[in-house]
């Protein structure tokens, strides 16, 4: 059975609440396949500067099916400038649109790959300013994300664990704040290693999910996108179809009455 | 003349454009977006940009990521 | 995508890996959208004294689609004794079959509805001596399951916690040991609280799970029934397909090659 | 005659069957098991096995259960 | 500050709460080291075949304080009659004494070296008709905690994990429910890792804590022991003291009126 | 036994690595008794506004034990400015002293009292500019940590949980990321609630914890300022003993072999 | 002459220098510091620091904090 | 006098007591306990208690444990 709750994210109706990358497959077929397996509408893409080596090399736009929007990331840059210079090229390649989107990301250090939350924010300022619809990928401070909830984000995506990592949520006392004060849709990037954990932050309410390494990196990518396609599906459900709530002692599910011996 | 392309110093020749140049490398292929010392050039402007000596240029195009 | 993995649990093939209770839903129309929604092939009933002051009253059987494989249980039994002859009084039910399945749950007192491992070992032998294919609830605790496998059980199906509680699997670690022995199937049986209980056990390696209060006490039971269908099918395609390691330290999805700005 | 069905003691007309008893009770309407002095009573059986005074008889069926 | 809340365990009156194992010391003045350290007033020994090749090979009993109580387990046993075997030899070693105290362990398999837990009731029953104290692994099943406190034994002594693997508390779900229905001491026997598995455990109101592998498998065993000691103390205090709830907000320490510049 | 391992903290030398706060206390001679049982030698305290009504009363600093170190603190700001003239104002309360120590708080907001990141950075490059030897409260962030240490900061105090929330040490993946990079102290500040978290906290290898409502907050705050005590220890002595590995299967503590009726 | 102290404004006698401001208010008894106009007024320069009109004081001291 | 050991089978001397064997054993130096054919001999009648031909004895002391 489907759930139609379909939300908006930065401007664009979305059906989808998995969102997934490109990076890091071992062929373009292969992401092909899992992009499709996937089900997702809107899918990441870096900006990186051209080869001026590789003559006539397949092109990545190719293989992402024309149907799914393009979220480009400022990743690999490692300040405001940068990520802001990279966004004004990245509106260029989108060839235009009133307000483009895309998806902030300005890492602290390569070992870590956190993100720098201070100068995340003066990018997100800046880049607002100039009228786009800011994506921001952030750590899991709710100060953080409230700020750049003020500052005018489209949207905030706090870490689950290190990108690549597949630790899952590590905090879901911090998420939980996070949800509570938001009134932008909140996406978790990066951290999920499996379906469940997808599950787990969409039971918590989140608006979506931005996956890449979890599915690009399992032994069958193909497979594992639609697992994690399904996992969204079933955590919003069951966020909607309200959970029983926890406790130590059980209640049976049979009735205890009625049963044979008795008097 | 000598412009900084993505990072590596070349020897371009005179008169060059933005276009030219994108076919000068063969950059033709692929959807790429220009900057000129900092600043984007929009493809509308491509045709007339002209190139000037010590230019720092970025061409980028999209790549995979996440 | 579809994974094509059926499994063969006491006797039957199965392609859903999610089995449904029939208790404790507000009315028949409900259970019977729920258990449409769940997917499940097969579902467990309880056996009890007819009432004898119910004239004419719906009957149970009428509720549950015809297609769908019935599990009789023995809830509501403390010691082995009247658990085997609940199980000959559901053979009967049952309409004879060649080697009836039984689902068979001792439990130990109405408080902490835990199963007791003596009275549930005791009636396991008793019954695979009479023919009937035994698939028995039991506690966490690897040798009871052991024992349980030995004595000629179908499968084992362990809890994740106690019946009715919502508390998911709380000892991966019990269950990561059962299924390092276990020969026969591992169904976690009682315990689940929301889909991404079922999507985990499921990445574990189990072959399904049996759920019935997350169900027919949430909010929305037909909704939630429809969550964990997709979380037991998340689950397990995830499991097959081979998630990628934990580590503190990531990786980056983009290249880190090929910024702008770099020299 | 008196026997015991499903715990509470009853008075009975004199030769009932299982199956008459179930008749007898309308118990027709769902599928029953009967046990009779804790032994099963097969359905083959119900027409032929007379009750007995102090009969102690579990007449049973399927409900809801997990 | 120290708490005076003696216990008796097995009819021995005890101040300390951390019972330590005298296996897998690298040698015997080590071993005694910790065993002072540790501040334990009863350790476990074995019951083991003397060899007869070892001639005037120093004894284990030289080692250890005489002010220590020995508890002697039957480790090693894997069925009720040896461990009844080894007790009445133990009774026998210990020079007698009224009701001697015995750890009784039956284990199921070298594998998992999990408790046997229906051997081990069959073992306490037995011990118990013959005057014996009975102090019995167990598993972290509350129905057999039960069952044993019902044939008898002194105390129940369930697992936090496995002997030596050093989890530590695995399921706080199982020991609270034993703790809400015992009557008898509760102490956690096998699977602590470290210091603050003893105080965790401690904090959930057992009586106490038996250890070994996590003391002398550590790399500096002696400070370990005093390590486990205070953690023990902390814990049984921390328990007394009644600790502050748990919520998601919490409440500022510092005064948040009469700040400077306040209106 | 104790471990003789001084520390250094905003050059003060330390021999107890439990920091306690004067907060909260139902009464003074509570607070001494609890300060005394706490062991600690460095006490936080708060700057106020004088209250010009309050005639003739009591002195917190009468309670304080004169040999304990002061750290002035600036709860209650929300702002870098008003931390820093805070600090100001405490440097001329603790009459003068080259360095003076502060532990620097800014807060983002009432509800979750959780730090300022962005403020707190900008208010220790000031003080550090100032001369103060600067402890400042942050989040769990190793980002936020990383540029406080750069910034020239003592030492970084990140929260365990949001301040008197008593949940204890919420993302232990962010605490060692914080701790692999680290090169001055560790101090976890906020999210304590009970003596294991302490513990816990120490065996990761902090270097203190910084604790005031899980003390003045409990039943009994003099008994619960025992237990820290006695768990930083432990956790200190267990960090430093170097802990047994996890792992699922264990190994026996008895020797397996030389049991009765064996062959 | 009006001074605004911790917040409140108030009604002072004029020709008061910080301690002569701090006997007035009979606040003596505790270890105090006095920030005047946003900047910190030194112990040793308490008294010699006359007040003016208008002037914004804050006197604090510790309280108990965590 | 053949008699079982802790396991191995060793020729003994004739008319040896419980006590004689421990002494011919050299297992004096240790607190010991001894089952003879699977009953405890208690220390008292260790003095009395004679072996007899293919006797299964057990000799046992305390070992580290845990």
């Amino acid at each position: 059975m489907a759930l139609m709750d379909d939300f908006v994210l930065g401007g664009r109706k979305l059906s989808s609440r998995l969102i997934v990358g490109t990076g890091k497959y071992k062929d373009f077929p292969t992401m092909k396949a899992a992009l499709l397996a996937s089900g997702a509408e809107m899918v990441t893409v870096a900006v990186r500067r051209l080869d001026l080596k590789a003559q006539g090399e397949a092109s990545l736009l190719h293989w992402i099916p024309k149907e799914m929007v393009l979220l480009p990331n400022t990743a690999g840059c490692f300040n405001a400038e940068d990520a802001v210079r990279t966004c004004r090229l990245a509106r260029e390649l989108e060839l235009g649109g009133e307000n483009p989107l895309v998806k902030l990301e300005v890492l602290s250090d390569p070992a870590t790959l956190l993100p720098d939350a201070e100068e995340t924010l003066k990018a997100a300022r800046q880049l607002v300013s100039e009228g786009f619809r800011v994506l921001p990928y952030t750590n899991d401070d709710p100060v953080s994300a409230r700020k750049l909830e003020e500052a005018g984000c489209a949207a905030v995506m706090p870490l689950g664990a290190p990108i690549g990592s597949g630790l899952g949520l590590r905090n879901p006392y911090a998420l939980q704040m996070i949800l509570d004060q938001a009134k932008v849709p909140v996406i978790v990037d990066a951290g999920v290693g499996t379906a469940s954990d997808c599950a787990l932050c969409m039971e918590m309410g989140v608006s979506g999910l931005l996956v890449n390494t979890a599915i690009s990196g399992a032994q069958d990518p193909v497979l594992m996108a639609g697992a994690m396609k399904l996992a969204v599906e079933a955590g919003r459900m069951a966020f909607k179809a309200g959970r029983i709530p926890r406790k130590l002692y059980g209640n049976a599910s049979s009735p205890l009455s009625g049963v044979i011996g008795s008097r | 003349m000598r412009a900084t392309v993505n990072g590596e110093l070349l020897l371009l020749p005179e008169g060059l454009t933005v276009l030219t140049l994108l076919q000068h490398l063969k950059a033709g292929k692929d959807r790429v977006a220009v900057e000129r010392n900092g600043a984007v050039v929009k493809k509308a402007r491509h045709a007339e940009e002209l190139l000037a000596e010590g230019d720092v240029l970025e061409i980028v195009t999209f790549v995979g990521g996440g």
